[in-house]
């Protein structure tokens, strides 16, 4: 028991599952699910479709922040990408044979070179992250839509645009298909992170730079890593996004997502601070945000008090991961349970 | 010496999960004292403090001071109570300057504005009363841990306290600071204070205690009057069992002197700006290379160029006659060098990590990052070194930060054992670690140097140096003055070549 | 210390000192008889904007006017820095895009005082009459209701609808919605199941009706968006939902993108309500004449009107933006 | 003495120097630039960001994060508006928003310290929170007419003939002398450091950090409701989507002005500056005049990437200059 509560995984669970009892309770055919077309359909799916770009970006983040840095220039990436595999599969830019190809070629090439570029300023240049990756953010937005001349590029009438949409909106086996990219991208990183000492560095260049640095780890290099990611995945997700309205709409793509980003990692259990990470529960954190978003309009709360609900629920959930909270909330109850484990300890102790 | 208790402890509990660090403690504290407080490594030394000045919570237990019984709620209200302490690990802000880490929170004021000049003339004097002169508005960090920790007791015996606790002050301190820091204490002794004092130098506790009191694996031993303890006994008291004579000397005089022995590393020429002034230096397999010197004259700059982790201004390293270009401390790794840096909190542990992560990320970072060791090979390696160093832990995962300061400098130096090196840098390697593991490790050390491996000892130990080191640099001012072999090392001689250079 | 004096400045006495800096330049000279015009635009938040903002900058280009233009990226403070940067420029005439109507007066005080005339693009600003020369643009409150009426129609007065509302707090979705509802009370059979907002954007227009598809399953007839691009959000919703857009629910949505025009024309949306970002002529027109002493209207009203799908196809090729 | 003097203060030195390399730059580049009133506009148009600033530099000193500042902006004067709108005292109204702000740093900061809930989150809800309840008072904005009001906002105080300030102007300068002096000869000040230092050696040094640390937050809600304020005063009217993203706005000033993020380093001079220095930035792409909508964003970044690097290699460089003559004596 004391296992499963001490795993990083364990609060955001309760957090959703509480989400999920309250709209069992609360919204009407909140788990109702059909099939449409040949694909499931239902709010449960809603969710798993719409949290894919967060979940992407939150595991970027989550890694990002393990070194102690942070990107607020993903929500940026996001509209430089949208914009550019756009531009490709409606032939603005380029002439290429097979568009959707190349759209995602470039698109994600993009996203590493912002990727690239942040990780220059941060882990060579020095600059602190927040105002090295801010540089991105203001300039990202003007860039894409420098890409697209400042207007919303519509991809209804493009050759490849039903194979477009089909990435962020089409189901495969009846589940989103952006589902299974979510799960193709969490199972290649957990294993860059499990199978290769890419955790334990960046667990240990987050907890002590200088003592990193003179293990023998390259921190500048792991750091300039993580931005890669982080930019692959803002691509990623921004190829999601656009490709889900089929165009890319580059004043509103990933507006403040970055927030929501960081506030996943944060649900996840994860120290903002950097050191010791769980890119899964990261994951678990952006369920709970878009869980909590569909809950909102499904509930048909209204839209001025939208932020007080948000509000409410951040606190709640940060409130109940503090041991220090639960302590002072149920005292009483942990104080026994405390002494009781202590003696069971000098018993075995003892014995 | 027979003052009524200023201070009593009575029955003291605190358990950690899985580690009982203290169990049924007594402790009692006389004014005008100074009381050795002595034990191994995680026998619980530093957890008493912590509960006497509440940073820890007190499981169970009575504390009285003046006969009035207290329950300490944190650093700040045991300060107010007067009790003012210098914790194990160095505790000030790195970020601050050297006046200010004294003052900070009974800042001297006037018109009702914090008064620098008077915080920096003041600390000024106090430095120099503990032979210290530097530039005390400087920030700390430019400093090394050795003024830090001086800055710390300044700090400490500043204030005007009942009671004094010093957890192991000395530990990087030489001879001569120790010196001061000694007189200081005697004189506070005699101004009606009582000192508590910890120390892994025995010979430190018989230069100054009163009264010594052991603990072993959390419970009390007993308390004895200094003058009444042998030192034998106080070491067998302290580790449980039969103690020998450390032996004077460890180090391998008898063999092969005249069989040249192997250059493995040779700097030649290398200055770096700023850290290290131009030397040359000959590092040879199968021996004990001691960098002798004094506070600040350049020793862990000199280690931490041949490491890699200083830039190199100019001059060449060779490493086995081949000339090699350490731009940072991975390259030397992967070239077989290790190093375990002096300061322990900012410089080696990472202190969320687990002992077994501690020890493998070293060997890791040589082996590279796809070279994955799997985790049971990790739990392996870790348990081995557990053993053969003894540290004392529950278990491989206990987070290194939960370790005692001893056994925290064990783990580190685990961590470059595993990665097999054949040169093997050791900054101050004994700081904090009790005497018997510390005569174990210095074995340990000469054995290592016995088969291929190099080894460069620096410690503020003389002792040490001269029982270990079969060849010895002498540094000061960041400058290398010159060797000593075999034969001529003595501590007369390297002090006269320190006092020769420093008349340049 | 700083002298203070009077809290209204002489505005004779201010405009002289301008004049005569100019004069110091010769080099200038020449240029003042074109005309000079800054225009603080809000910043980029949708098609529409863009749009607008396209406008403007081709026409100046067009009729060479010296345009100071500035992007205030969604904020007012940006927009008020704008303008003094302008009065400190001494242009001959300021057009603004406020981005909310209340806090303008000090900073008009200030470019009336330097006696720069001051004309309102596409939103209002509670100021007095006279810190402005003219207003240029178009009634929210009037698409709301114009909207009301063809969906009104569309639903043979009968129905339930679905609105999605613009930005929280944005004057265009609170008058837009204010002016649905209030000509909705006009027909009793008709009804707003749901309001939500959607942020003015195609993706939350589209989370947001994906939601409201499940939560009234079947009983949607219509749905109503504040701008064309959550309706074009909306539609893909509804066709994910395995219904179809403009059959089996009726979209009205404001504004006359391109995009909505495509969307009719394949038979998916019903109506947009045009809101004309194209004001470039008439904001310079009225400049100019502003410049050479004449009299403007207060209020300009942009030329504007309702598209259906019937009529889609031929208008397609002539929408601009 | 000046020496070391100047070699302390390196970093705002150089902040300082190239904020002037900017302004000079722009005035040879624009008419109409130079000119006393373009630098006095920049306090004016600049002095609610300057005052939330402050607070923000408060709190990333102390190793935390406040990135509520912008919706506590906007709230007060929503909330004053509305208010005022109701015919309550001006004054009453100000002492007022006074407290909420600072209540509401205060809360914050006890979810920090006493549950440790990250500040980066506390703060978000807070964020959230004040911004929800501008929408529930209205979703609409406010005009402000109270005469008190606006009598402030219109007031110019004039230093010279063509010269003036706002009253705004006077307000944000007392701050950042009030808290320089604060910051640097108080021990509140000085524990702000200290926390940012070291948290755990603050509190082992006796170092009160509890209350200092809730303070900061308390005081940052105190800035942001002053700034709002002052903005208030600025526009007139309270408005529900004013100042998103203000929280940028401050961290990065503050952190331009050579404030850490990682706490224990920075002052309000350079925060003050660094404010300045975005203000001129935008103050130059305005003057620019000719740049689309996305060339404005580019532009602006690249100003500030532009001006963080040259920061960072003058920085680093007289730092290696130090060393050397260090290493040369
Ligand atoms: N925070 C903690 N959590 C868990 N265990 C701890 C913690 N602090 C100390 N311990 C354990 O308590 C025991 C006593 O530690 P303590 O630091 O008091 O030893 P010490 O006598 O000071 O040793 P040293 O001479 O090495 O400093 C050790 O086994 C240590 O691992
Ligand atoms: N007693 C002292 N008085 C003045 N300055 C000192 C003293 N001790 C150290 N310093 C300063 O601390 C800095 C760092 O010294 P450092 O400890 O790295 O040298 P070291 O030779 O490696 O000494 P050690 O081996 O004892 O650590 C030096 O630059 C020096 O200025
Ligand atoms: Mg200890
Ligand atoms: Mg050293």
């Amino acid at each position: 028991m004391s296992r499963l509560t001490k795993s990083r995984l364990f609060w955001p669970i309760i957090a959703l599952v509480v989400l999920l009892l309250f709209n069992a309770v609360f919204t009407k055919n909140f788990f109702s699910i059909q099939i449409i077309d040949n694909h499931l359909y239902g709010n449960i799916i809603d969710i798993l479709k719409n949290v894919a770009p967060l979940a992407l970006l939150a595991i970027g983040m989550t890694l990002v922040i393990a070194t102690g840095g942070i990107d607020i220039s993903v929500g940026s990436v996001v509209a430089i990408s949208g914009a550019i595999a756009c531009s490709i599969i409606d032939g603005r830019i380029g002439s290429f044979n097979n568009t959707l190809l190349f759209a995602l070629i470039f698109a994600l090439l993009s996203g590493i070179i912002c990727g690239i570029w942040n990780g220059i300023l941060v882990a060579k240049i020095k600059i602190q992250p927040v105002v090295a990756t801010l540089i991105l953010m203001t300039a990202g937005r003007g860039i894409a839509q420098l890409i697209t001349k400042g207007k919303i590029v519509t991809i209804n009438s493009a050759s490849m645009v039903n194979e477009y949409y089909f990435i962020g909106a089409g189901y495969l086996l009846g589940l989103p298909f952006a589902l299974f990219i979510v799960l193709i991208v969490l199972l290649i990183v957990l294993a860059f992170i499990k199978r290769t000492a890419f955790g334990l560095f960046l667990e240990s260049l987050g907890t002590n730079n200088r003592s990193s640095h003179l293990a023998g780890i390259q921190v500048d290099k792991l750091k300039l890593i993580t931005y890669i990611i982080s930019g692959f995945m803002a691509a990623l997700a921004g190829i999601l996004i656009s490709s889900n309205i089929k165009g890319a709409d580059c004043n509103n793509a990933g507006l403040f997502i970055e927030l929501d980003a960081i506030l996943a990692v944060a649900i996840g259990g994860n120290s903002l601070n950097g050191g010791r990470f769980s890119v899964g529960s990261s994951v678990i954190g952006a369920l709970v945000i878009q869980c909590l978003t569909t809950t909102v309009y499904a509930l048909g709360v209204p839209p001025q008090t939208i932020s007080l609900v948000k509000a409410i629920v951040i606190i709640t959930i940060c409130l109940f991961q503090s041991n220090k909270f639960r302590e002072a909330i149920f005292g009483r109850f942990n104080y026994f349970k405390k002494s009781k484990d202590l003696l069971v300890k000098k018993g075995a102790q003892i014995s | 010496m027979t003052a009524k208790p200023l201070l009593t402890m009575r029955k003291i509990y605190k358990v950690f999960p899985g580690v009982k660090a203290l169990s049924d403690v007594d402790f009692t504290l006389r004014s005008g004292e100074i009381h050795a407080l002595l034990g191994e490594n995680g026998a619980g030394k530093s957890t008493l403090i912590k509960v006497l000045t509440g940073v820890e919570k007190l499981d169970s237990g009575q504390i009285e001071l003046s006969g009035e019984e207290i329950r300490t709620k944190s650093p700040k209200h045991a300060q107010e109570l007067g009790i003012s302490t210098v914790y194990q690990e160095v505790n000030l802000c790195a970020n601050l300057s050297v006046a200010e880490n004294i003052f900070i929170g009974r800042e001297p004021k006037k018109n009702g504005m914090i008064d620098w000049k008077t915080i920096n003339s003041r600390t000024k004097k106090l430095l120099n009363k503990l032979n210290i002169d530097i530039d005390v508005t400087q920030t700390l960090s430019h400093y090394s841990v050795a003024v830090q920790q001086m800055v710390a007791i300044a700090r400490a015996i500043d204030v005007e306290a009942k009671v004094l606790i010093l957890d192991e002050p000395t530990s990087s301190l030489d001879a001569t600071e120790c010196e001061k820091l000694f007189n200081v204490m005697n004189q506070l002794k005699s101004e009606g204070m009582g000192i508590v004092f910890v120390t892994h130098f025995l010979d430190q506790v018989y230069a100054v205690s009163d009264r010594i009191t052991i603990l072993r694996n959390g419970e009390l031993v007993g308390e004895f009057l200094a003058a009444e303890l042998p030192k034998l006994e106080l070491i067998s008291k302290m580790i449980g069992k039969g103690y020998d004579v450390l032996s004077e000397t460890i180090k391998n005089t008898d063999n092969d002197q005249d069989i040249e022995k192997q250059v493995y590393l040779r700097a030649d020429k290398v200055l770096s700006i700023g850290n290290i002034k131009e030397f040359t230096l000959d590092v040879k397999k199968s021996e004990v290379l001691g960098l002798a010197g004094l506070l600040g004259s350049g020793r862990s700059e000199t280690a931490r160029v041949i490491f890699g982790a200083d830039k190199v201004s100019s001059g060449t390293l060779y490493i086995k006659g081949e000339k090699v270009n350490l731009g940072k401390p991975l390259d030397a790794i992967k070239k077989g060098i290790a190093y375990c840096p002096e300061d322990r909190k900012t410089d080696a542990i990472l202190g969320n990590l687990s002992i077994r992560e501690n020890i493998i990320v070293a060997l890791q970072s040589k082996e590279g990052m796809f070279k994955f060791i799997g985790r049971k090979k990790q739990e392996e390696i870790a348990d081995y070194y557990i053993k053969l160093l003894q540290i004392k832990t529950p278990n491989r995962e206990q987070l290194i930060k939960n370790l005692s300061g001893g056994n925290q400098q064990k783990v580190i130096l685990a961590r470059w054992l595993a990665t097999h090196p054949e040169l093997l840098i050791l900054d101050e390697p004994t700081r904090g670690i009790d005497i018997g593991t510390k005569a174990e490790i210095q074995q340990l050390v000469v054995e290592l140097a016995h088969g291929e491996m190099a080894v460069i000892f620096i410690s503020s130990e003389m002792d040490e140096m001269l029982r270990c080191c079969t060849r010895m640099a002498v540094f000061s001012e960041k400058q290398k003055l010159g060797e000593l072999e075999g034969d001529e090392i003595s501590e007369q001689k390297i002090m006269k070549m320190i006092a020769g250079g420093n008349e340049r | 210390a700083p002298s203070s004096t009077t809290t209204a400045p002489a505005a004779s006495t201010e405009k002289a000192a301008p004049a005569a800096q100019e004069e110091a330049k010769p080099a200038e000279k020449p240029k003042n008889d074109k005309l000079v015009v800054g225009f603080a635009q809000i910043g980029q938040e949708s098609g529409w904007r863009d749009a607008e903002t396209w406008s403007i900058l081709n026409t100046a280009e067009e009729l060479g006017v010296d345009l100071k233009f500035s992007d205030a990226q969604q904020k007012q403070e940006n927009q008020i820095k704008a303008i003094r940067t302008f009065i400190q420029q001494q242009v001959d005439v300021i057009g603004v895009a406020p981005v909310v109507e209340t806090g303008w007066e000090t900073v008009f005080k200030e470019a009336k005082d330097a006696g720069i005339p001051i004309i309102l693009v596409d939103r209002r600003a509670d100021v007095p009459e006279d810190l402005y020369a003219a207003f240029i643009g178009s009634d929210f409150i009037l698409e709301g209701q114009n909207a009301a009426k063809e969906m009104a129609a569309l639903l043979g007065n009968k129905g339930s609808i679905v609105e999605l509302q613009g930005t929280v707090g944005a004057s265009a979705a609170t008058d837009r919605m204010k002016g649905f509802t209030d000509e909705l009370g006009n027909y009793p059979d008709m009804k707003i199941l749901a309001s939500q907002t959607g942020d003015f954007t195609r993706a939350k227009g589209k989370e947001v009706m994906e939601a409201f598809l499940k939560a009234y399953p079947g009983q949607i007839n219509g749905v109503y968006a504040h701008n064309d691009d959550m309706a074009l959000g909306a539609i893909e919703a509804i066709k994910d939902a395995g219904l179809k857009p403009s059959v089996d629910i009726k979209v009205v949505s404001i504004d006359g993108v391109k995009g909505i025009f495509e969307a009719m024309a394949a038979g998916e949306a019903n109506v947009t309500v045009e809101c004309n970002p194209l004001l470039g002529p008439q904001f310079f027109q009225a400049a100019q004449d502003l410049k050479d002493g004449k009299t403007v209207e207060k209020w300009i009203k942009s030329d504007e009107g309702i598209f259906r799908q019937e009529t889609a196809k031929e208008d397609l090729p002539n929408r601009k933006y | 003495m000046i020496i070391s003097m100047l070699k302390k203060n390196f970093s705002i030195i150089v902040t300082i120097l190239l904020f002037v390399v900017l302004f000079i730059a722009g005035a040879a580049t624009y008419k109409g630039f130079l000119n006393a009133q373009v630098f006095l506009n920049l306090l004016i148009d600049n002095a609610y960001l300057i005052i939330v600033a402050i607070g923000m530099t408060f709190v990333l000193i102390s190793g935390g994060i406040d990135i509520s500042v912008g919706s506590v902006v906007a709230f007060v004067c929503m909330f004053s508006a509305h208010l005022l709108q109701k015919g309550w005292n001006p004054v009453a109204v100000m002492l007022l928003s006074l407290t909420v702000g600072t209540f509401g740093g205060f809360i914050m900061g006890y979810m920090i310290h006493c549950y440790e809930v990250q500040p980066f989150i506390a703060t978000l809800a807070g964020q959230f929170l004040y911004r929800g309840i501008c929408y529930v008072i209205s979703t609409e904005s406010i005009s402000i007419t109270n005469p008190t009001y606006s009598f402030i906002a219109n007031y110019q105080i004039r230093l010279a003939p063509k010269m003036y300030i706002s009253i705004s102007v006077v307000i944000a300068l007392l701050m950042v002398a009030v808290t320089a002096i604060v910051l640097k000869y108080t021990k509140f000040g000085r524990n702000v450091y200290a926390i940012g230092g070291n948290e755990h050696s603050a509190g082992l040094m006796g170092l009160p950090v509890a209350h200092v640390k809730i303070s900061v937050y308390a005081l940052s809600g105190f800035c942001a409701a002053l700034g709002g304020i002052v903005f208030s005063f600025y526009t007139l009217s309270g408005y529900g989507l004013q100042n998103i993203g203000l929280e940028m706005d401050a961290i990065a000033s503050a952190v331009i002005g050579g404030t850490l993020l990682t706490g224990g380093v920075g002052t309000v001079i350079g925060s003050m500056f660094g404010v300045l220095i975005q203000g001129i930035i935008q103050t130059i792409i305005i003057f620019q005049g000719n740049l689309s909508s996305w060339w404005t964003k580019v532009a602006v970044a690249a100003l500030l990437c532009l001006f963080v690097v040259l920061q960072r290699v003058i920085e680093t460089k007289g730092q290696s200059v130090k060393q050397q003559k260090k290493a040369a004596v």
